[in-house]
């Protein structure tokens, strides 16, 4: 029984100002969405999900407009109604879930304040009412203390339990229809089960039709009744999620499906002198330890993948080897050498030994600098190259990450994509030929298909420069592809540690078994199962 | 009415500047900035146009000037009529003379001063960011000390110990304007210090120089420029003012700021000379605000 | 802003309050223009705005030294001598005065007369507001005048002043406003005392702002003192005062910006007065080094500018051109009919190769502490030297500090003299061979001698012969360019009346205006 | 709480250095100015003997170091001294003056804080509007005249005219009343100074919020413009609005000395200028501690607000 529409969008055409000149970003697509039903929008950053599901409000951004088509949300036609009537919508027959609840809290007020301006200022209910309602909605979404979380500000509430929180704050006014956009894609895995869940159930039990935005496959899986996949702004295919994920008509979403072809091949154990040794490194921010007695080595033509969600000391442990962070007890060997504990008094020869690559290439790489400085300066400075010796170096590196040089030697960083920023962090690294590379979450910001370039060229480069790698993620997938070992990390110890093979057949620990399934996998049931198997939720 | 009038004269002006000045750029510019100027608002084509004006009124001003910068050329006070098209000064100096000299004269000056004041204070306000512990306490408690004492006061106590002479007058604006730019600078600079970039370069072993003038420097230029254009201005009016408590700088050099105060007086009599130098640096400084809000805009456009 | 050297003596005063202040002297009117005004009315709140007054003024009689001080001492005290408005002196508090040999000065004090408090003025009142200012430990800055007295004392109604050397003009130094007679006690006035004889009483009083009185109702003077309540304040600002006076906030301003007047007078709101005296605008050059040290440099400088230029520019016709001669048209010997110099390039140049130079180029300081206008003069000068192949440096030099680092310090500059009464003193203050304020350093023997010989010629004729060979001598010889004397301007509201004849001595009708004005 | 005691301390003990570090400057520049109080006060009518007798009256001559010992012991035990030139106690000189001072700041900012708070939020609200243009071109225009030709101008229009009076006079007689309405033009004169760079930097501080995602949230939630801007932009731009505003409240109160002079208001600037002019130390060391101490009191002031207003610094987690 088919339940009656609620949105229908019609050759919808959005384009986005850059400088005088309009360009498209969404181009003419079709979308009808029921009553209760939740739909999948996929696709890799620039196929312009979000910007579809926010006109699903009647709503563009800055910079954009809304240029040729229909949107009809229950008869109303939102591009010709008045704004004061698409505002009368929002909030209270839309609503709409962000992806990073944390930014998206205003900060200067407490969470139950926030909740209660929807309902009153669009008259749906008393403050009174409004409050007692987010306890009930707070209690539904399994936030802890329900009674008292909304009287915090956001500041004091952690990530899972703000994005349920807002999830709440969307449904005060029962909506019609909510827009999740990426909602879990800034949480742990372990958190995002539990999120997932609660979203899952709240939507569910109101009755509420979604649009589900995200780039992850696997989590849509869980979410979807049906799945729309983008790209660059057009409709590659859209189906029920079961005959999605089995049969993928296109050859785009068959690539979708495929990203986690690549794997490293299993190499023999290494021997002989580590490139790097971490030996009993305990560390500490002003009083607090975040590293407690971590210990292990790295050898050349190796990558030892150091796993863990946010705050497990994953990141700490690289500042503690670049000298950044003189550890407060232990040391580091390079080559069997101890490196003296802070950077500042290690020499240039040692610094150029071990480089680092950054998560968020944006801020690694200063934006007023183009290619030719960013890469050539490391080449110029430790191996002293200049002028024809410099600029020949510089297009090497760029053939070498696999960019042309005659194109980009002279760009500057935002003139790259996402993708192409990393390869020039690479290229950084490369520059000062070292012999570790640290590689701190470089494929996290990336879309799948990206990554999985990035992570062939480290491959590649490994073993053509004979590096030593030290991986920090937090992404299992990532591991299995690149990691010839593993070492688990949460709240600044080592929890277990091991070959990649091994570890992942047969976790010892709970806390890795508990990482290791926390993984999404891209079978509609696997939360069900994962719950039920947990007990109940998480 | 004659307010009204005038305000539409303004306007008409306002927008045949910023048209002419649009078109003119556009033909002029290279080919890879045409576009720049093709989306620049009609604020900041105005406010250029007025910009290039005064530079070449300040480079020609020996050529277009209809008299000598100091000549006395007859009674003063004399009406606006020909050959003395904006009548003479106390002293019997053409107005119009001194007003084109002025601008080469003030331009000159407070570029001087402010390009100064900005080498220095965000050189060492980026160093104290970037070093941070004891030397950024050092600076920092010492430059609070300075900006405690008032601004017009200090000048006044350092231009009667040093002298009035151009030099000093510039470098003691520029003491003066250098706190402030250093407290920008410094706050500017260390969210930039934070960034991951800053830190790949400290690890590579940069040295601190190569720091605050490559990595630092040129992400701070958008706040920097910002204060630049206001600071720009801020030097007529501490000349003026100056020239207020009996310093400034010395004739018979024609310089805005001290011909409002010399004919200050005569508003009081609604004599409308003292705005002919006051409008001039009215206008320059609505003008280089309009160019420093688009570049603003534009900068902050290309980052998002 | 002034600051006497000896009695009616240079008014000077460095400092950037006088920048503030952009003082202006001037003067459009002839001393004394006649005005038909009914008698002198009693009544109403006189308020007067000045261009001087400071934080740091005081009533201590030994430190004033500008006109608000010397104003409000006027309106409070009494002197034992007054100078009336055509310059003669007449009796204050002493009735009468007499001296046999020049040497010995009785000073017959008035009975009758109290100060504010109601204690009567006494002989021993006056010595002891004479004695304060001499002594090793005085303070006073007239403290020199003293230094020729070797005693005085008093002798039942009369005070007997002896000195070591005759002198015919001592009781002009009577009359000097830093010599009010205050209250004593056991031989000592209160330097701190608002107490006076005067015709007005103080009721409160904030240095640099602002001092109320009301009217003496026990005054001595039936005739003088005419209103009930006199306000003064301290506007620093020209545009200030002016406003002060069209908006009627108060009656009388002084230094009323030159450029201004024509504007002023044409508001008829208010009139000008313009008072003609002695006061006069220099250039001092020093004689000591050269170029200065050859007359015909000197000469060439000053056929080098346009002095009617100066008067019309400068002071906006308020003054007159002066011949580089310190004494004015108000003075008994003027010389009026000495050759006059005007603006004469050739003649400048003539000078120049008599002094073996086709060109020259000199510095000249100025600031507007020197006098108002000081800047612009000196810019005017340096124009049309020019033409003569002169080139003048301005160096405008900041006015804090211009009496301390500048006057007498550098070799060309500028400065200013208050008028005086007696040629005698305008001649020994400033041009005698190592006068302590011989500001241009010159030095001429026959000048010197004429000086002294007579000082002792009784024979008026004679006398006068000798004071106009002196002018010339200074004119024409003497190392001090004299471009013009400057008149006294103020302006007051159409409802103030004056007398006929507004003293030259000093500004503000002699600083009296507060008891010689009334409202009409 | 107990941290924002503990901010509040450490700020007033750096403030301490601060001012003891301008006390040393003003000292050195003060020493360094030609000239010295005897002959300021004597005038050029001094001999060197009554100079030297006012010299040794005033303790002019101690060396330099030693006055400014003695100078600084009497500061630490809570005595200012006399004034060198006028012997009274600089409590009292200061004491008129300072109210006076703080009246025209405090008037002035009760008109220009508004003002400027207001016209900042509506330009934001309308940005790039004719009004947003406007307003900013007006703001520019009025700072880019001196101060006081802007009052000059103010007289012409206001007080020849005959609405308000073109000097203020300030009597044991004067009321509040009086006051409001004599100091006016004063008033309005700062306000037209510092209301341009307040509301630039409101606007300013407003927009660099727009972009934020919570804005965002805020209007998809459906609210209006206005309440989004006023309820979700302005409470996070107010750390660096009420830094803006301490600092030209500063100004109100230290760099005002132009406005006095035109307008004849007894305040304190004024009379540190003639306390430089006579080179009376005391005087000028103790105006100078006056205008900073309230220069770091208003940042410390400045700083404890935006710390209160910062749940993030207010509420830790």
């Amino acid at each position: 029984m088919e339940k009656p529409v609620l949105l229908t969008i019609k050759g919808l055409q959005i384009e986005g100002r850059s400088g005088d000149a309009w360009h498209p970003i969404v181009k003419g697509v079709d979308l009808t969405l029921h009553k209760g039903e939740v739909l999948g929008l996929i696709g890799e950053s620039g196929a312009g999900k979000s910007t579809l599901g926010l006109a699903a409000m009647g709503f563009a951004r800055d910079g954009c407009r809304i240029s040729g088509g229909t949107i009809d949300f229950d008869g109303i036609d939102l591009r010709t109604a008045p704004e004061a009537k698409r505002r009368g919508l929002r909030g209270k027959r839309i609503a709409y879930v962000a992806q990073s609840a944390a930014a998206s809290f205003n900060p200067a007020h407490k969470l139950i304040d926030q909740y209660c301006e929807g309902p009153v200022v669009h008259g749906v209910m008393s403050r009174e009412k409004a409050e007692a309602d987010a306890v009930e909605l707070y209690r539904r979404m399994r936030l802890p203390n329900s009674e008292e979380i909304g009287f915090r500000y956001p500041h004091q509430v952690s990530g899972g339990q703000l994005q349920r929180a807002m999830t709440a704050m969307a449904m005060a006014c029962r909506p019609d229809l909510i827009i999740f956009d990426e909602p879990t894609t800034a949480l742990d895995v372990t958190t995002q089960i539990e999120v997932l869940a609660a979203i899952r159930d709240i939507v569910r039990q109101f009755g509420t039709a979604a649009i589900y935005i995200t780039h992850d496959l696997a989590v849509v899986a869980q979410m979807a009744d049906r799945i729309k996949v983008l790209l660059r702004g057009d409709e590659v295919e859209e189906a029920d999620t079961r005959s999605m994920l089995a049969a993928p008509r296109q050859d785009y979403t068959r690539s979708l499906w495929a990203v986690r072809s690549f794997a490293r091949a299993e190499q023999p154990p290494a021997t002989g002198t580590p490139v790097v040794s971490v030996r009993n490194v305990t560390a500490a921010y002003g009083a607090v330890d975040v590293l407690k007695n971590v210990s292990f080595d790295i050898h050349a033509r190796r990558t030892v993948a150091v796993v863990g969600e946010s705050g497990s000391g994953k990141s700490t442990t690289a500042r503690v080897i670049t000298g950044l962070l003189p550890p407060r007890k232990g040391e580091v060997l390079f080559n069997g050498k101890v490196l003296p504990p802070n950077f500042k008094a290690r020499s240039r020869e040692e610094l150029r030994q071990c480089q680092m690559i950054y998560q968020m290439a944006d801020t690694a790489l200063n934006p007023k600098l183009r290619l030719r400085e960013l890469i050539g300066r490391p080449a110029e400075m430790y191996l002293g190259l200049r002028g024809k010796a410099l600029e020949t170096r510089i297009r090497d590196l760029l053939a070498l990450i696999e960019l042309e040089p005659d194109k980009y030697i002279d760009r500057l960083p935002s003139e790259l994509s996402g993708g192409q920023k990393q390869r020039i962090g690479i290229a950084r690294a490369l520059a000062a030929e070292p012999q570790l590379i640290i590689c701190d979450e470089v494929t996290s910001a990336l879309d799948q298909i990206v990554q999985e370039g990035i992570l062939k060229l480290l491959n590649r480069l490994q073993g053509e420069l004979n590096l030593a790698y030290m991986f920090i993620t937090h992404d299992l997938a990532t591991v299995k592809s690149i990691a010839d070992k593993v070492v688990v990390m949460q709240h600044g110890a080592v929890v277990e540690r091991g070959p990649k093979a091994a570890l992942f057949a047969d976790p010892k620990e709970d806390y890795t078994n508990l990482l290791l399934s926390s993984v999404p996998e891209m079978d509609p049931d696997w939360l069900n199962r994962l719950l039920a198997a947990r007990g109940g939720h998480a | 009415m004659t307010i009204l009038l005038s305000i539409i004269v303004g306007l008409g002006l306002f927008f045949l500047v910023g048209f002419a000045g649009r078109t003119a750029l556009q033909a002029a510019a290279p080919a890879h900035h045409k576009p720049m100027f093709r989306e620049m608002p009609l604020t900041a084509s105005f406010g250029l146009a007025v910009i290039l004006f005064y530079v070449a009124v300040a480079i020609l001003a020996p050529a277009i000037a209809p008299f000598g910068e100091g000549e006395v050329l007859g009674a003063q006070y004399l009406p606006w009529a020909a050959p003395h098209y904006l009548g003479t000064d106390k002293l019997g100096r053409d107005m119009l003379t001194r007003l084109i000299y002025g601008a080469r004269n003030t331009v000159g000056i407070a570029f001087a001063t402010t390009a100064l004041a900005f080498v220095v204070g965000s050189v060492l306000g980026i160093w104290a960011a970037l070093v941070g512990g004891r030397l950024d306490q050092f600076l920092s408690r010492f430059v609070d000390a300075l900006m405690a004492i008032p601004a017009l006061i200090f000048s006044l106590l350092l231009l009667t110990i040093f002298g009035t002479s151009v030099l000093t007058l510039i470098l003691v604006i520029a003491a003066v304007d250098a706190t402030r730019v250093y407290r920008l600078a410094r706050s500017v600079a260390q969210g930039i210090v934070v960034m991951d970039y800053i830190e790949a370069a400290r690890l590579r072993g940069e040295g601190i120089w190569r720091l605050i003038r490559r990595e630092i420097l040129p992400n701070a230029m958008a706040p920097l420029v910002a204060e630049f254009g206001l600071r720009f201005c801020f030097v007529f009016l501490s000349i003026s003012a100056l020239s207020f408590l009996g310093l400034g700088i010395k004739p018979p050099t024609a310089d805005w700021g001290s011909m409002v105060r010399e004919n200050a007086t005569l508003i009081t009599f609604g004599d409308i000379t003292p705005l002919l130098p006051a409008g001039a640096i009215a206008l320059l400084t609505v003008a280089v605000n309009f160019v420093v809000d688009w570049q603003l805009h534009r900068a902050s456009g290309l980052k998002e | 802003m002034t600051n006497t050297k000896f009695p009616h003596g240079m008014t000077r005063r460095g400092l950037l309050k006088s920048g503030m202040a952009m003082t202006a002297a001037g003067l459009i009117l002839p001393a004394g223009m006649a005005r038909a005004q009914a008698e002198p009315k009693r009544g109403g709140v006189f308020r007067i705005g000045l261009g001087h007054g400071s934080t740091t003024d005081s009533y201590d009689p030994g430190l004033w030294e500008q006109l608000y001080v010397q104003t409000f001492a006027a309106a409070r005290v009494n002197y034992l001598i007054e100078i009336a408005a055509d310059g003669n002196l007449v009796p204050e508090l002493a009735e009468s005065w007499e001296s046999a040999d020049g040497m010995t000065w009785v000073f017959k004090i008035r009975e009758g007369v109290s100060f504010h408090s109601g204690k009567p003025m006494t002989p021993d009142d006056v010595l002891a507001s004479l004695n304060f200012h001499r002594g090793d430990a005085s303070t006073s800055a007239v403290k020199p005048f003293f230094d020729p007295v070797t005693d005085i004392k008093v002798d039942g109604q009369n005070v007997v002043v002896t000195l070591n050397a005759a002198n015919a003009d001592f009781p002009y130094l009577m009359s000097d406003y830093h010599l009010p007679v205050l209250p004593s006690a056991e031989g000592k006035i209160d330097p701190n005392t608002s107490d006076g004889t005067g015709g007005y009483i103080v009721e409160s009083y904030e240095p640099g702002v602002q001092a109320t009185m009301n009217r003496n109702p026990n005054y001595w003077k039936a005739d003088r003192a005419h209103f009930d309540q006199i306000i003064m304040l301290t506007i620093l600002d020209p545009a200030a005062r002016l406003n002060a006076l069209m908006t009627g906030e108060v009656d009388l301003i002084d230094q009323v910006d030159p450029a201004s007047i024509a504007l002023l007078e044409s508001r008829g709101v208010s009139k000008i007065l313009s008072v003609s005296g002695n006061a006069h605008y220099v250039f001092p050059m020093d004689a000591r080094a050269a170029p200065f040290s050859d007359n015909h440099v000197r000469l060439a400088l000053k056929y080098a500018f346009d002095r009617q230029e100066l008067v019309d520019k400068i002071l906006a016709g308020h003054g007159s051109v002066s011949n580089d001669n310190p004494i004015g048209p108000a003075n008994r010997y003027f010389y009026a009919e000495m050759e006059a110099k005007t603006y004469d390039p050739d003649k400048a140049k003539f000078h120049l190769k008599e002094a073996g130079m086709d060109k020259l180029e000199v510095t000249l300081s100025a600031a507007n502490a020197a006098f108002s206008g000081a800047v612009d003069a000196a810019v005017l000068m340096s124009e049309k030297a020019a033409a003569a192949g002169i080139t003048i440096n301005v160096d405008r030099v900041p006015d804090d500090g211009y009496w301390d680092n500048v006057w007498m310090k550098k070799p060309f500059a500028a400065s200013y003299w208050g008028g005086r009464p007696v040629e005698d003193q305008m001649f020994t203050t400033a041009y005698t061979s190592g006068a302590e304020w011989n500001e241009s350093f010159w030095s001429n023997e026959a000048f010197d001698k004429l000086l002294v010989a007579a000082r002792s010629e009784l024979d008026d004729a004679k006398r006068r012969e000798m004071y106009q060979e002196m002018q010339r001598l200074v004119s024409f010889e003497g190392s001090t360019i004299i471009p013009m004397y400057n008149n006294y301007v103020m302006a007051v509201a159409n409802s103030v009346g004056t007398p006929e004849k507004i003293s030259a001595n000093w500004n503000l009708d002699g600083f009296r205006a507060v008891e010689r004005w009334w409202f009409s | 709480m107990n941290e924002i005691w503990l901010m509040i301390g450490q700020r007033l003990l750096l403030g301490l250095l601060t001012l003891f570090i301008i006390s040393v400057v003003i000292f050195g520049a003060t020493e360094l100015l030609p000239g010295d109080l005897a002959r300021e006060l004597l005038g050029q009518s001094a001999t060197e003997e009554t100079l030297a007798a006012l010299r040794e009256q005033l303790g002019l001559n101690d060396p330099a170091p030693l006055r400014y010992w003695n100078w600084l012991t009497g500061v630490l035990q809570g005595d200012f001294g006399v004034s060198m030139a006028t012997k009274k106690p600089i409590s009292e000189l200061v004491g008129a003056r300072l109210g006076n001072t703080l009246f025209l700041a405090l008037y002035a900012a009760a008109l220009s804080v508004p003002l400027s708070l207001l016209l900042g939020v509506l330009a934001a609200l309308w940005r790039n509007s004719i009004f947003d243009r406007a307003s900013n071109a007006l703001a520019l225009t009025a700072i880019s005249f001196p101060e006081f030709f802007v009052a000059y101008i103010l007289v012409l229009w206001l007080a020849q005219t005959g609405l308000f009076p073109s000097m203020v006079r300030i009597t044991s007689a004067t009321t509040t009343g009086d006051l409001l309405y004599s100091a006016f033009l004063p008033a309005l004169t700062l306000t037209l100074v510092v209301t341009a760079h307040m509301m630039r930097m409101t606007r300013a501080a407003i927009i660099n919020l727009l972009a934020s995602p919570y804005i965002e949230m805020a209007r998809l939630k459906g609210l209006s413009p206005m309440r989004v801007v006023l309820r979700h932009a302005v409470p996070n731009a107010l750390a660096p609005i009420i830094n803006v505003v301490a600092l030209n409240l500063a100004y109100l109160i230290t760099g005002v000395v132009v406005v006095e002079v035109v307008f004849v208001y007894p305040g304190l600037g004024q009379l540190m200028i003639d306390a430089v002019t006579n080179r009376d130390i005391a005087v000028v060391q103790a105006i100078a501690l006056i205008f900073a101490s309230a220069y770091v009191l208003l940042n410390l002031i400045a700083d404890v607000l935006s710390t209160i207003t910062n749940p993030r610094l207010m509420h830790r987690k």
